[in-house]
């Protein structure tokens, strides 16, 4: 950080005014503190400290044999991860985006996600996988994409989307500790959009759980990442007209919370849910194949699905593409009175 | 490799031959790259386009090797060759109108500005992951064999694409099945931050080549005529059912990565400073002024013709409207199927952004 | 074939008593008798005539030039088929077992399904990638997969599955002649199980229509590829009990004919969805999704999935990890009584 | 590069100078895996366990160079290496419990047979996708020098996996991070049909590790102690800190790639015999007859040795049951989520198949 950033106290925690990029900087640089097997590896990182400058400094701070500025290799990345991980390090990989990561695919569902499995128990990995996911800065197909779903289908990852500072500092610590290979999708929209104060020393958030971060009565909206902050708009924009929502921030999205959206659906019986990815597919469906499931005689409108469109992600009308709040705000109404 | 000289004069006993008018042709294209590129890097400044990927100090590579493949054969991109595409005969305000993203786009605002391609000037599509299309060249190649046509294929990348998993299969089977193709490395010494010495503990690019039996070549990247030569020998293997040939075009990139980049942060302007002295187009134009058919008024009239010419087609960029919303829903697949014509309906008969098209 | 199948004529038609194996073969030499762009690229296909034989013959039939034994590398198959497709030919790629498509996945996500976009149509990559898939054969974590949902995640790609010889050669030769990059999912567990009377001559069967296999009142059961022998059984179980199910093979998984299952759902207000594919993102989950959104209020029950479970594919217990009729029989007696 | 000569002698410049007493251990283990085996392809044959993966003509090249790693050294393996999991002193037991997937499978019924692993012998675990191992193997090693450890790592794959992208991206990173590794490459002849001169251009696998700066022997994999001497020398460079090492190690596969596999196929009988007069088993006995340590006798004894131990571990691994049916339901995470707590639940106490575990 270039800026000193504004520090205070707050009940005894020393707390600074961070944005995404600061807070999650802050956080490797708490666990890399904490513990000296964790490292850093991705391309650009080191001198360059990463093409959003999410760990600038690091390379200075913590030397260059624990922020490893790695060949143009997606799969020598993930492959040589797991490798450090069988080994006693804990790494952290950083895929520059999210759409750069199925050169190395292979190694996170074939390897990664298995080797705790084929081996009983005897061999885990424990290692990260960081990566900016989303639209938002005009990035097209190759700089827009959120796989999500793709990881979520598979067995063995765990996969974790904070919206805000505080929760990606604590999340990023708390994947970093967890013994199972994580991905850790940033949303890049919010990189620089939100700040909020955030404690400097290290501190978890637990995975797994989900954030009631509007309560309402009427409908439930489930979302994650920077769509939470259309939906909270949207829900902001209906509340005018009478309808309450309830918006729920998954934060982990696999292992799901389901108990938060089951609850929060038996109460008010209307959900929509609001993702970038592709609708087809997506973990849209698989929320609105749980929730049918659990709630079913609960349901008093059918779950609606507010997502990026089954095309590639493209660039000139990205805002008409992504479930932004003037698209989440109708479902919501019609949920509503369906 | 050098063919020109220090001195501005050419090595007799490796000039390609070509004629005075084909070498004056190579300059101007070097240069009206450059003023384009020039120009866009400041329209990017001005947030009037969102990026730009340049290919300032590259431009010997680039036109060189286009200039060597014939009209019939493949270039296959990586970001950084439009001025190959304009070498061609693309019209350039299809290419401005594509950095805009606008009605005029023949991407119909779906790309990132860069990624361009024109099947009329078999150019094939650039995609932004790296080395995905160094395949798809050997595949168009081994097409080309099997079709007996004669054509070859001249597939551009950079050096941190060699790390990729793309170029080792494309290298093993171009070697495997004789594909005639040309792999054209761009080394202009760094991948992103990344310098080429830690890209990978080889010396040199070509030494990858034995690992596929390719033969290979080491080039002056800023000679445009030592590049022009090379391709024109790979062109020729290739064409006598010889098979691929690997060319390492060692230059330097001048300008950032992108106009996304900061280059200040990983190397020092007297690095960037002493690279400028080989420049490859002072380095041509020394030997066409050497040769009386170049001079300072002829510099500045076709600099004026081509800023003119730039300056134009922008215009009419930004005249146009942007593309019809409607075109974010086809070609997806040959003919839309149900699920895109009702997203279609929902999208285009659905509420707007409020400020659509003017994300920050 | 090594043997002489039986063959017979039938209204007309030369017909052959094929199993799935020998009907994919059969739909190979017909497209490459048609077409002699057509040209088939993969691991062992050609001198062994492929792990399974399903080339067996085409080689020599052929010649190396259009049936060409590959390096070991996944990557190179689908890169330079994709290549071969953009300048005229129409590759018809064989990966050994869908397990190992990821190292390709890449090529197939981010170019094959894109490229057509991101040229506005001026190119365009009709290639087939054919793969068995699925469990049944003791093959454990590697030679089981079903990955589907992955590519019914990604616009750009379709996805077929054939559940019987006529289907799979007819289905097989429509998909090449298709513009668009077609998965080919193979049923392993099929291929030398069923046997039918197949055309010889070349044929094409529709992409994106399911098919009615069983008409029935009270519940609707959608599978295909393996699973749709197992849901037969399993209707024919409970018809016994009186629970008069219809069976429908999709064929086509993407894009779905929705139509068919829809209106089916309309009919029995019910509705059970098996794949061998983990639950959490499955094809299943999509299927709940779309029927929830366009049959809600004709749903008289919450729809079923029966599916493979959240974990790596096992070897010993994989009849408990398939979902076979035994398990299949209780969901629908389930949904029925509801 | 031969140390045991044709008529069984060895040559004095090139022997390692391995104790009498450790050339029998390696031949007793050599012949040990062959009769493993022999025993499990018959086993396979009879229906009795599904599918078996052997090392027949290959053992020299695994047993040698497992011995020339030192027991701190990991192991990181193909499908194919048994033999160096039973060098390192792996039960028997364990292995055959595994082959048939019972309750004594330390896989727990999870994998096909020959995907085994051990912690504690530093045998990392076989995958069945081609490569993906490579990089393991890299990371591992960067990870011990990393931690100061005085470790390195062998990595074994085919000649077949020289083409796989990780194979690539490990060679490269280990070429740049330096990475105390051994890349030991088992040519075998074969990518299951495929023949090595039609996976690569290259004339040669070594010659591929230049591309990456990675020093490179070939040996003839079927001499057990070349192999020892040639990857003695890599562990030497690598905990020295000289880096990685690859090694080819020339060898043929003898028998089927695996019991599903019909070699008749794809190459004569005639090939095959010819490679069986260069068999590493004849080739090292001839040398420890000569030196009058091993006789008919001695060979006949091991043998029924060998023999009665593989028997006996097959009945009693025949005796026990199929895992636990909830074993399907963890390690999947490190603690079992509540989704796999339901699906465990709705499994273990739902219906079950006809002839579970009998799947044809
Ligand atoms: C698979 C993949 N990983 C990462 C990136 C991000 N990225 C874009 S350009 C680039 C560097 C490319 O370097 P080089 O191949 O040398 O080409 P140059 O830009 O120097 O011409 C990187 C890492 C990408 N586009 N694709
Ligand atoms: C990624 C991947 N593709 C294909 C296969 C199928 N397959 C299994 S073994 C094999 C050949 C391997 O040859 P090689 O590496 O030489 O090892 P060898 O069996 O000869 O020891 C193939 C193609 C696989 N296991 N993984
Ligand atoms: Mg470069
Ligand atoms: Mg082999």
């Amino acid at each position: 950080m270039r800026r000193r950033a504004p520090r205070q106290r707050r009940g005894g925690r020393v707390v600074t005014r961070m944005n995404l990029v600061q807070a999650i900087n802050s956080g490797l640089r708490g666990a890399m503190q904490q513990d000296e097997n964790v490292l850093l590896m991705g391309e650009d990182i080191g001198r360059l400290g990463g093409v959003f400058r999410v760990t600038q400094g690091l390379r200075e701070e913590f030397g260059e044999d624990r922020v490893l500025d790695t060949p143009l290799s997606e799969t020598g990345i993930l492959g040589t991860a797991i490798g450090m991980a069988l080994h006693g390090l804990r790494p952290v990989s950083e895929i520059q985006f999210a759409d750069f990561i199925y050169p190395g695919f292979d190694q996170l569902v074939n390897e990664a996600a298995k080797y705790r499995y084929r081996t009983a128990g005897e061999f885990h990995v424990p290692m990260v996988v960081r990566t900016p996911y989303g639209g938002g800065i005009r990035g097209g197909q190759y700089h827009s994409q959120s796989p999500e779903a793709l990881f979520i289908h598979t067995a063995g990852l765990k996969v974790v989307c904070p919206s805000n500072p505080y929760d990606a500092k604590g999340l990023l610590i708390e994947a970093i500790h967890d013994d199972d290979p994580v991905l850790f999708f940033e949303p890049k929209r919010v990189y620089r959009a939100v700040k909020m104060d955030v404690p400097d020393e290290a501190y978890t958030v637990p995975l797994g759980e989900a954030k009631v971060v509007r309560p309402g009565e009427h409908v439930t909206c489930v979302a994650w990442g920077a769509m939470l902050y259309e939906a909270f708009t949207a829900a902001e924009e209906v509340a005018k007209q009478g309808v309450d929502v309830e918006v729920i921030d998954l934060r982990t999205l696999w292992p799901l919370d389901v108990e938060a959206i089951v609850s929060s659906v038996e109460k008010t019986s209307r959900v929509v849910i609001v993702h970038e990815a592709p609708r087809t597919c997506g973990f849209g469906s698989e929320l609105v194949a749980l929730i049918t499931e659990r709630a079913f005689l609960h349901l008093e409108a059918p779950p609606v699905r507010v997502t990026g469109w089954d095309t590639p992600f493209p660039l000139t009308h990205e805002r008409e593409y992504l479930p932004l709040a003037h698209r989440i705000t109708p479902a919501l109404l019609e949920s509503a009175r369906y | 490799m050098h063919v020109i000289r220090e001195d501005g004069s050419l090595d007799p006993t490796l000039d390609p031959g070509l004629s005075i008018d084909q070498v004056v042709a190579l300059y101007k294209a070097m240069l009206r790259t450059r003023i384009v590129d020039d120009r866009l890097e400041k329209l990017q400044r001005q947030g009037r386009i969102a990026f730009h990927v340049g290919s300032l100090g590259e431009e010997a590579a680039i036109i060189g090797a286009a200039a060597a493949l014939r009209d019939r054969d493949w270039i296959v991109p990586c970001y950084r060759e439009v001025g190959a595409l304009l070498w061609r005969g693309y019209p350039l305000q299809r290419y401005v109108d594509h950095m805009y993203g606008n009605a005029g786009d023949p991407l119909r605002g779906r790309q990132m500005p860069d990624h361009t391609f024109s099947k009329s000037h078999r150019y094939l599509s650039v995609s932004a992951p790296i080395g995905t299309q160094i395949p798809h060249a050997v595949g168009v190649a081994m097409a080309a064999k099997k079709r007996g046509l004669d054509e070859c294929v001249g597939v551009f990348f950079g050096d941190g694409a060699t790390s990729s998993n793309d170029f080792h299969a494309a290298m093993n089977f171009a070697g495997v099945y004789e594909a005639p193709v040309l792999f054209l490395c761009r080394n202009n010494g760094f991948a992103i931050s990344l310098r080429t010495e830690h890209q990978t503990a080889a010396r040199t690019m070509a030494e990858k080549a034995a690992a596929y039996r390719v033969p290979a070549a080491r080039i002056d990247g800023n000679d445009v005529l030592a590049v022009w030569r090379a391709v024109r020998e790979g062109v020729q293997r290739a064409t006598d059912g010889g098979g691929p040939t690997f060319i390492e075009l060692m230059t330097y990139r001048l300008g950032g990565h992108s106009t996304s980049d900061d280059p200040s942060i990983y190397r020092s302007q007297s690095e960037v400073d002493s690279w400028r002295k080989a420049d490859p187009l002072a380095r041509l134009r020394k030997h066409i002024e050497q040769r009386d058919v170049w001079n300072d008024d002829l510099e500045s009239d076709w600099r004026a013709i081509c800023d003119a010419e730039v300056k134009e087609c922008v215009l009419r960029a930004e005249e146009k409207p942007a593309p019809e919303l409607r075109g974010m829903f086809t070609d997806v697949y040959a003919e839309q199927p149900w699920h895109l014509r009702e997203q279609e309906a929902q999208c285009v008969g659905g509420p707007r952004a409020k400020d659509e098209g003017d994300e920050s």
